[in-house]
């Protein structure tokens, strides 16, 4: 689990209180605000990649095969996926722990 | 060493600026500091000086685009006063909270109502808790020379915060006088190129200003006012580089005739000049009367006042402003030096008084009646806190 | 040839299969689940690349990417109010000019990008919005135009379309819900003879991207206006931002067009347009209305997008060739 | 220290009058201060500008309210503004007139010593324009000869007003020759 919060001394603050991390929000795990988890039907997909590009946290990325994987660490759970997908091999199912 | 010319204090002011070769202006015109940004676009019309002069909309957009331009990690002018100042109020907050060293000039006005294009010190008050270095010129040279310290200041690597440059509008603003301008080449020696520590370029890439939330705002601020209090010393050895520079010595507090003096006269900004003219003719009648005049606001040069004042009995404060407060409280160079006093458990006589508003003249023979006032009193002379001067009853 | 058409004549854009695949923005960022306005956003940016400096209006966008000590931004990043994009751009712009033309740094084609919400935009800073554009610094505007307030808790702006319920705009025994009709973003921008001027929605990513791209090419002020659908603030589902997009298009409520040198060219003819009361129905915002009510607001959706059509040279030529 | 106050209306130059002679002291060697009565006038509203010229740094920043000289550039302000208001004992008002000082002192009233000039006739020959703000230097230069030689007033006025400057160096000129102040 990545750091959430800021505390950190003063003097450890960068200057203006600058982030000098880029991107490094990717640290944090949005996947936990997830209710529903987006599974995608590989006998179904066509690898058009409407999931990936309708995606907005950036969950899908090709794999080796050109399928579309989900990434769950970020993933919260919104369904468009499941909605965009134009021959709904991608559903949606309740999660359990 | 450089001729004395005669020039408009404005006009050597943002001559001054191009001495400093600044790579970029916004600013938005309003009474009496146009003729330092008029001067500006000029120098970069005719090719003097190599800067993007943003003829931007509003004063708003004025400090917008130089937190923008600064962050990028160009060098940065602007210059305001008075109204100009409250619409960027803002983002003045925010530039010295991001850390970044934009110098502005202040044709010092007095805020509305009524509105009033005269001198006070209404803007100069208006900013005081902004987070800014404040410096206060008296005459048309120490704000030339206050203006090239003033980017040296800012940019220090120690303390990187944002510098107000004061001079009283049309007193100073609008004054022909003789000014020493400096050589380029000096200027260059003492100002070297700016080195950002941190800006906004892809090649890395830099998040600036982001949410604060609870769990780090109080550290954010903390920071941020360890910042200026340090810069105090720094300010310190930058004006001494600056003496040894050009000649001119300039110290958080100057004095006049203050060594054996029992009642010293406060002040900051062209008034200053008025008072030591009327201490020579007091002195001349045999009063031991001198000034101490603040030169830098913020920091508050607490240690520096005190040690220029501790000798006095009697201590004739002026401000330059209403800071209304319901009565009882004094005006805000009052307050300060109150609270001076009050930390050292050193009580004066003291008599506060509101003069020069809005443009009222205050006169060398106003001084001689506060300097009577407070020293014929037994509590200070003034009923309450403070004191309208010329006001008509 | 005007200057945008100029240095577009040779564009090549994106299609599906070659997609860019930096992230300017990172996941992790925290938006609301189903977040519109965060995807438009990402395929914007993924359309700029890494050679940009992206200065953001106060909003959902940037208390979402920004809360220290995360940062979602990969590219150089500052927010300083909300009313004051424009300004800082500007100020970005052209500091990056000056020490380019001093050699105080080599970095020509870096791409100067300001955005904000509608509320940024069409209210509080459309003074310095104007300001810049009049100006003629060569940056991008982007609104992500969710149609309220979505980040102080759904208040009415300047952009909430006539009828919509929003916390301040409440429907009631003496009112239908926002009583004024949409303010015109785009045609305020045309207006300042802004280069180039588009909308775009995140339903059509390849055409938003391709603006987007077109607008980082042609020099000077380019302002790009971007439907960002708010589950949250729509009070729709939270898979169905993409389809309220594509169904703003698709019902003429959003047109997409695109204005180059001053002229329009309408992007996507909307051949079998969809009935308003479509796109209507699964957002409570509207659900108060009466089918009167949607009645007079689809006549005055038709009427706007024939307005907006005589006013494209595509659309002009077919009418000739008819004739 | 050496205070003058000069008269005159928005436009006429009452400004550019102080700084040049500020200008020309500083140019001299001399400190001295030049400055506008920093009002909202407008064109033609009678206004006023002030100098201070000294051999010693000047060190102060009240307003000019006791001047030793007064210049009045339009005559039609003898009869709107009290010019000899606050001015110091032997002081004189140097005044852009036509008429005789015993004339201008009997409509006036004004009890101070005069020097006159026709301004306007001279700018009108010189210059083809009725503005009198160098010539009247001309003038105040001669009836305060302690004040600056009157060859130090052409470098500021080169300076300002290039091209057209020789004519205004001759208007200034011909006022000097021209002046008559009272014994």
């Amino acid at each position: 689990m990545a750091k959430e919060t800021g505390i950190v001394s003063w003097k450890s603050l960068n200057l203006g209180m600058a982030i000098t991390k880029p991107g490094c929000a990717a640290d944090l795990k949005t996947g936990d605000w997830r209710s529903m988890r987006p599974e995608t039907d590989r006998k179904k997909c066509t690898k058009c990649g409407q999931c990936y590009i309708f995606c907005p946290d950036m969950v899908y990325s090709k794999d080796a095969e050109g399928y579309y994987v989900q990434n769950y660490y970020y993933c919260k759970g919104c369904g468009i996926c499941a909605k965009e997908c134009p021959v709904d091999a991608i559903t949606m199912h309740q999660e359990v722990d | 060493m450089s001729k004395k010319i005669g020039v408009e204090v404005s006009i050597a002011a943002a001559d001054a600026v191009g001495l400093c070769d600044v790579d970029v202006v916004a600013a938005y015109p309003i009474t009496p500091q146009t003729h330092i940004v008029e001067h500006l676009s000029e120098l970069v019309a005719e090719g003097h000086l190599d800067a993007e002069f943003v003829p931007v909309e509003s004063e708003h957009s004025a400090m917008s685009a130089c937190i923008g331009s600064s962050a990028a990690g160009a060098r940065t002018f602007t210059s305001t006063c008075s109204q100009g100042y409250a619409l960027m109020s803002e983002l003045c907050y925010i530039a010295s909270a991001l850390r970044l060293p934009i110098v502005m000039a202040v044709a010092n006005r007095a805020i509305s109502a009524p509105i009033n294009i005269w001198n006070d010190h209404g803007d100069l008050m208006y900013a005081r808790d902004s987070g800014w270095i404040q410096v206060i010129g008296e005459n048309g040279q120490e704000t030339v020379d206050l203006t090239i310290a003033a980017f040296r200041i800012a940019e220090d690597p120690n303390i990187l915060l944002p510098v107000q440059v004061n001079l009283d509008g049309f007193t100073l603003s609008h004054m022909i006088e003789p000014i020493v301008m400096p050589d380029k080449k000096d200027v260059k020696k003492f100002l070297p190129a700016y080195k950002p520590q941190l800006r906004l370029d892809p090649a890395n890439p830099i998040t600036m200003g982001p949410v604060g939330m609870p769990d780090v705002y109080t550290e954010a601020r903390k920071a941020q006012d360890e910042a200026l209090k340090s810069s105090k010393a720094q300010i310190v050895k930058i004006f001494n580089e600056f003496g040894k520079q050009f000649g001119r010595k300039y110290n958080l507090v100057e004095t006049y005739k203050t060594e054996d003096a029992e009642t010293i006269i406060i002040t900051m900004g062209s008034l200053s000049q008025t008072a030591m003219t009327a201490v020579d003719m007091m002195r001349d009648k045999g009063k031991k009367v001198g000034v101490a005049r603040i030169r830098v606001f913020r920091p508050f040069p607490a240690d520096e006042l005190f040690a220029a004042i501790k000798g006095a009995k009697n201590l004739v404060i002026l401000d330059r402003v209403t800071s209304f407060t319901g009565g009882y409280v004094s005006g805000p160079v009052c307050l300060e030096i109150k609270s001076i006093l009050y930390d050292r458990k050193h009580y004066p006589k003291i008599g506060n008084f509101l003069a020069g508003l809005g443009g009222r003249d205050t006169t060398d023979q106003n001084f001689m009646e506060m300097v009577d006032k407070v020293a014929a009193s037994k509590d200070g002379g003034v009923p309450l806190a403070y004191e309208f001067i010329n006001v008509r009853e | 040839m005007g200057i945008a058409a100029e240095a577009l004549k040779n564009f090549k854009g994106f299609n599906l299969k070659n997609m860019p695949e930096v992230e300017p923005v990172s996941p992790g960022h925290r938006a609301c689940q189903g977040c519109g306005e965060v995807l438009a956003l990402r395929q914007a940016m993924k359309a700029l690349g890494t050679n940009v400096v992206v200065c953001s209006a106060t909003g959902c966008m940037e208390i979402i990417t920004s809360p220290f000590p995360q940062t979602a931004w990969r590219v150089p990043w500052i927010h300083v109010a909300f009313e004051n994009a424009a300004a800082v751009v500007s100020g970005v712009e052209s500091a990056y000019k000056a020490m380019n033309r001093k050699n105080i740094i080599k970095s020509p084609d870096t791409v100067f990008v300001a955005y904000g919400g509608d509320g940024a935009t069409a209210d509080i800073g459309m003074q310095a919005l104007s300001g810049a554009l009049e100006r003629g610094h060569n940056f991008i505007y982007m609104c992500f135009d969710n149609e309220a307030y979505m980040n102080t808790g759904v208040q009415r702006s300047s952009s909430t379309p006539f009828g919509a319920q929003t916390t301040t705009s409440p429907p009631g025994k003496k009112s239908k819900g926002q009583s004024t009709q949409k303010k015109n973003l785009p045609e305020i921008a045309v207006a300042h003879g802004t280069p180039y001027v588009a909308t775009a929605c995140p339903a059509f990513p390849v055409d938003l991207m391709n603006k987007v791209k077109k607008a980082s090419l042609v020099p000077g002020p380019a302002y790009i206006h971007i439907y960002s659908p708010c589950p949250t603030g729509w009070r729709c589902g939270i898979e169905e931002s993409v389809e309220m997009a594509r169904l703003a298009v698709q019902s003429k409520v959003f047109p997409l067009y695109e204005v180059i040198d001053g002229v329009y060219y309408l992007s996507r003819k909307v051949a079998k347009p969809k009935p308003v009361a479509e796109y209507f129905k699964p957002q409570r915002r509207f659900r108060h209305l009466t089918e009167a009510d949607v009645q007079q607001i689809q006549a005055r959706t038709d009427a706007e997008y024939d307005r907006l059509v005589a006013k494209c040279v595509v659309e002009v030529k077919e009418k000739k060739e008819k004739e | 220290m050496i205070e003058i106050r000069i008269h005159g209306r928005g436009g006429q130059g009452a400004v550019t009058s102080a700084e040049l002679a500020a200008l020309a002291a500083i140019e001299e060697g001399k400190y001295a201060q030049a400055f506008p009565s920093f009002g909202p006038e407008r064109r033609g509203a009678p206004v006023m500008a002030f100098v201070r010229v000294s051999d010693k740094p000047i060190v102060t920043r009240e307003k000019v309210y006791e001047p030793n000289y007064v210049v009045v550039l339009d005559p039609t302000l003898l009869k709107l503004v009290n010019v000899e208001a606050g001015l110091k004992k032997g002081g004189i008002v140097i005044v852009n007139t036509a008429k005789s000082a015993a004339d201008v002192r009997k409509e006036t009233g004004i009890k101070a010593k005069l020097a006159t000039v026709d301004a306007s006739k001279i700018a009108m020959d010189t210059m083809r324009v009725t503005i009198t703000n160098t010539t009247m230097l001309g003038a105040l230069i001669k009836a305060v000869p302690d004040l600056l030689p009157l060859k130090a007033l052409a470098g500021p006025i080169e300076h300002r007003f290039g091209g057209i400057a020789a004519k205004n160096i001759a208007s200034c000129n011909r006022a000097f020759e021209e002046t008559k102040v009272e014994g």
